[in-house]
């Protein structure tokens, strides 16, 4: 912790940067907090309780546009952060990146490139609860697969948390929002919730990070995560890791493997 | 007696003019005979049209008090529900529920001269005072329109601004931003506040009433001043999102006034009271 | 009186391979289920997995998507990128629950008129045995309908 | 008032009576770490072990998702069929604690101002609220600062004190009497308790009266910026607060027939207020925020004389990010 808070310090000592996103003691947990001077940066904590995803805010313009931003990030944040260096949503220079392993160990990451080294060679966190729940879903019938997934998502009230907890949700008029046509009930019922939940994750395909923040956003409980975290074990096994050519829906190979096209 | 208030009357729609490229005038007449021949309302009230089958949309009531037996509304097609709307022929059914809102203050400007300054598709809502004052003409001292559009083809209600300009009780002047004329063109080029200087209306014992696009009210109001019209004197309509009408759903509010409500009249005193959310 | 159920089959369709192949199939005279209803896309790259969705939101019991063999594509890949968001799409669904046995994939030519016959009856006579998919159309309604429903369930016997 | 005791078989008996004799019962049911407002079938399967549900229960009078009135076209003309109050059954809601029935108001005010909002009255009108008192309570409670207490007998029609046999049973309402009428055989006398023995003790966070005074005058504030700056502009906290009530309009449609609904909205939303031609006035989340505490701390006081917040802290607990909203109004009465 002191390790960060000096950093941060002598980055704002050093006049690197105008605003740190990092975390800060909260209720019951650490939230995220956005350090503004050395006196802030004191306030800064990272650890284990730490939940959700930081990167979402460097697509927040109000918040950072023309700022000099630094950020404390997890090996999820990373991965999402290299996703939005893909998509063009980031100023390098702009970025000062502090990677924060599960070791706890600091570095300062200089751009998309050192991040992509880091991820390669680090694999991602463990996710037993997740691969165990997933693994029971697919266990399955598709009747009670139904059954599951239309019981917890006709809770779902549409707050869009989910949305807006995720990093790579940074459009500023969504798929829900259009309405010529409306794809999508803006009203929350199960089949809408449904239709909106299977267009999230679509449009997750490749560029989700799988930090699992929709699902710890949910003020209703509901695993959404494990839709994402499945959809990132279908494009792993469907299409290996990362893709250098773009994303996976917007890249094929023509050997392409499928076992269902008639 | 309908105790719903988010159920619409159903209005028959008696006649469509195509206004401008993207603008209609609607003529509706209201299904019910018992609503026809009460309803009532005042210069300045919005209502809710309906397109059934997309949604309700929010438009001033176009058409004077003083004329009865119908309501008139005027917009461009822009949304989901006004190119809904745009599809209707006449002799078909929509929906209207109102009069919502409150009203130009036409009791107090008794003996007054009025100035009405509108842009674009900002005429609708005047329009329907300048009718209501037109009708009672008696009331009102010296009278006079300036109307800006972007082009010659924009100017909405081409067939009522050419009677008003014959009208020897008016003063109309019209104007369209430079670039925006036709060969033959007699009226005046330019933006509305330039043009509102040239005319140099005299504040004294007048009103002064502005419609349009912000980006009009805004350079409209220093030359207002500059003319002498002190505040009190000045008044316009705010417009913001809305789904009920009735200050329920919670769209928009400006500060704790609601335009639904205390709206869509303000006076530019009231105006300068409310906090910079509008 | 024929009470057998009638699937209705909503097959979405490339313009130039499935659409040209379905046409062949017509030509050629050979019969084939009328309970299809084809909708002619430029590509299947252009079909959207929404179309899909709302097919079966609004009646439709079984669908086909169908468009021009790997290598094929008019527009040289669109098939490709289409073959992409399927194998992730039909993985998504299979694990919501949603029957992904309703969804038939094909890569049908333009010279395969006789496999476009076949595909349809096939699919025709599998929802016919699955019966209409009225799970996924219950689905649709809201709560307040829902909770009154409930409500009349509720009349406990003593 | 009029008191009464019930013991904890009879309180079962009871609800299953009343169910029997045709009452939709909503009540809290646990599943998994969450409790949540349900339409049961019988009082076995309610839980009342929770601090607080997730969600409130004004779903019960403004639901989520409500049909308005329904259309049919026909060749361009057009039949509407009306909102059918009698169709809404009559409901007990079951469980719910001070600081939700005390939500009813706010919700009332704003759906009754002026002009009366039918769906929600039907609703209101067939509904009797059975509250209870809490025993125990978090820290992200606060309905002490805002005028209520764990006690608090406004807005509920019959308010129940566990004590240690059974519950005290308080009738607040002719609405309540009625029901405790109909079945006074499960009723016994008095019990001659003091209440407060029993509730949960919360002390209080903020000044009301300072936050009151500060607040309405804090349109240009710096604070919300500070305030706003985690918020991630999603719906959470509307959806689950007790006194929310801002709603969208929207067209359910299959052919030429369909509903017009009303569903939950929320001014956290980015786009909640935005025109057609694309000018919004609320343009950023700090802006929204000020909108959401000013309308419920300073613009429905003065409007509508009530206060949009009964303290139950779901926002709190619901949120993401942690905005704490005690936090926030202690911070803007310190200021």
């Amino acid at each position: 912790m002191s390790e960060l808070i000096n950093k941060v310090k002598e980055l704002f000592d050093k006049e690197a940067i105008d605003l740190f996103i990092g975390y800060e003691e909260g209720s019951r947990r650490p939230r995220p907090f956005f350090a503004k001077n050395a006196t802030d940066a004191t306030k800064l904590v990272f650890d284990d309780r730490c939940q959700g995803n930081l990167a979402v805010y460097l697509t927040r313009k109000d918040l950072v546009r023309g700022k000099r931003v630094g950020i404390s990030a997890s090996y999820y944040a990373l991965k999402s952060i290299s996703q939005l260096f893909n998509e063009n949503q980031l100023n390098k220079d702009l970025l000062t990146i502090i990677g924060i392993g599960s070791d706890g160990n600091l570095s300062v990451f200089e751009g998309q490139e050192q991040i992509k080294a880091y991820l390669k060679e680090t694999p991602p966190p463990a996710k037993p609860e997740d691969d165990e729940l997933v693994s029971k879903i697919n266990a399955m019938s598709p009747a009670e697969r139904w059954e599951f997934w239309t019981d917890e998502l006709s809770k779902c009230f549409k707050c869009y948390a989910c949305r807006a907890a995720c990093p790579m949700c940074y459009c500023t008029k969504c798929i829900v929002e259009v309405n010529r046509p409306q794809w999508i009930q803006p009203w929350a019922s199960t089949l809408g919730n449904m239709e909106w939940q299977i267009n999230r994750v679509m449009h997750m395909a490749g560029r989700c990070s799988d930090c699992g923040s929709c699902g710890t956003a949910c003020p209703l409980g509901i695993p959404i995560h494990l839709l994402t975290h499945k959809m990132k074990e279908s494009v792993l096994a469907n299409f290996g890791g990362d893709d250098e050519r773009g994303n996976v829906l917007s890249t094929f190979k023509p050997e392409d493997q499928e076992s269902f096209i008639l | 007696m309908n105790d719903n208030i988010y159920l619409p009357h159903l209005v028959t729609i008696e006649k469509i003019t195509q206004e401008a490229p993207g603008v209609k005038t609607f003529r509706l007449k209201f299904k019910d005979e018992e609503t026809a021949k009460n309803f009532e309302f005042k210069a300045g009230q919005f209502g809710e049209y309906s397109a059934f089958g997309e949604g309700e949309c929010t438009f001033c009531i176009a058409s004077s008090p003083t004329r009865k037996g119908y309501i008139e509304c005027t917009f461009r097609e822009a949304g989901k529900v006004t190119s809904a709307l745009a599809k209707l022929e006449e002799g078909q059914t929509m929906g209207f529920r109102g009069p919502f809102g409150n009203t130009f203050p036409l009791d107090e400007w008794k003996g007054k001269n009025l100035v009405f300054i509108a842009g674009g598709i900002a005429l609708p809502p005047m329009r329907c005072v300048i009718w209501n004052v037109l009708d009672t003409r008696e009331n009102f001292n010296n009278i006079s329109i300036l109307y800006g559009a972007k082009s010659v083809a924009d100017l909405v209600y081409k067939h009522e601004l050419k009677e008003w300009e014959e009208r020897s009780d008016v003063n109309l002047v019209t104007t369209v931003d430079p670039g925006g004329e036709t060969p033959d063109w007699k009226g005046e080029i330019g933006f509305v506040p330039s043009v509102l200087e040239k005319m140099n209306p005299s504040p004294k014992n007048t009103i002064a009433i502005v419609c349009g696009p912000p980006v009009m009210i805004k350079f409209t109001f220093p030359v207002l001043d500059k003319l002498g019209f002190q505040p009190e004197n000045i008044y316009t309509t705010l417009e913001n999102r809305m789904k009920c009408g009735v200050g329920k759903c919670g769209r928009c509010n400006v500060g704790s006034q609601y335009v639904c409500k205390d709206g869509p009249v303000f006076s530019r005193v009231q105006l300068e009271a409310l906090p910079a959310e509008y | 009186m024929n009470n057998e159920f009638e699937p209705k089959i909503v097959a979405f369709v490339c313009n130039w391979c499935t659409y040209a192949g379905a046409d062949l199939t017509g030509t050629s005279r050979i019969k084939y289920a009328s309970n299809v209803k084809i909708v002619r896309f430029p590509c299947t790259g252009r079909i959207d997995f929404m179309l899909l969705l709302k097919a079966f939101a609004n009646g439709s019991d079984g669908i086909i998507v169908s468009g021009c063999h790997p290598n094929d594509c008019h527009y040289t890949s669109g098939n490709f990128h289409a073959r992409r968001r399927w194998i992730l799409f039909r993985s998504l669904l299979d694990f919501m629950g949603i029957d992904v046995n309703r969804i038939r994939f094909a890569w049908v030519s333009a010279a395969e008129g006789a496999k476009w016959a076949d595909i349809v009856n096939d699919t025709v006579s599998t929802i016919r045995e699955m019966g209409p998919y009225t799970e996924y159309r219950k689905a649709a309604s809201f709560l307040a309908e829902n909770e009154v429903e409930l409500a009349k369930e509720m009349e406990v016997p003593q | 008032m009029e008191k009464k005791h019930i013991s904890q078989d009879s309180l079962k008996v009871w609800l299953n009576k009343m169910g029997n004799d045709g009452q939709r019962i909503f009540a809290p049911v646990s599943k998994g770490d969450k409790t949540d407002f349900k339409y049961i079938t019988s009082a076995d399967e309610i839980s009342l072990d929770h601090i607080q549900t997730t969600q409130s229960a004004k779903a019960v009078a403004f639901p989520r998702t409500e049909k308005l009135f329904s259309f049919e076209k026909n060749k361009g003309d057009v039949q509407l069929t009306d909102f059918d109050a009698e169709s809404v059954p009559y409901t007990v809601v079951f469980g719910i604690h001070p600081c939700d029935a005390a939500g009813f108001r706010p919700l009332s005010g704003i759906f009754n101002w002026d002009t009366k909002d039918k769906p929600f009255n039907a609703h209101i009108d067939r509904t009797t609220l059975i509250s209870m008192s809490c025993t125990q309570c978090d820290d992200y409670c606060f309905c002490t600062s805002v005028n209520g207490s764990p006690g608090n007998t406004e807005g509920s029609d019959i308010l129940l004190t566990p004590i240690t046999d059974g519950y005290l049973v308080e009738i607040v309402t002719e609405k309540g009497k009625n029901l405790v009428d109909k079945y006074i055989d499960l009723f016994g006398a008095d019990p001659n308790i003091n209440k407060d023995d029993f509730l949960a003790k919360l002390p209080v966070k903020f000044n009301l009266e300072e936050l009151n005074t500060k607040i309405s005058h804090m349109f240009e504030s710096e604070v919300w910026k500070q305030q706003s700056e985690r918020c991630i502009g999603c719906g959470a906290c509307a959806f689950v607060c007790p006194t929310c009530a801002c709603f969208d309009i929207q067209e359910d449609t299959k052919g030429n027939s369909g509903n017009r609904l009303r569903c939950w909205d929320s001014c956290g939303f980015s786009l909640f207020t935005i025109h057609t031609s694309g000018h919004n006035p609320r343009e950023i989340q700090s802006q929204r925020w000020r909108q959401r505490l000013l309308h419920k701390f300073s613009y429905m006081p003065e409007r509508l004389s009530v206060r949009g917040c009964t303290g139950c802290g779901r926002c709190s607990r619901a949120c993401p990010v942690d905005m704490n909203l005690s936090e926030h109004l202690t911070g803007i009465a310190e200021l």
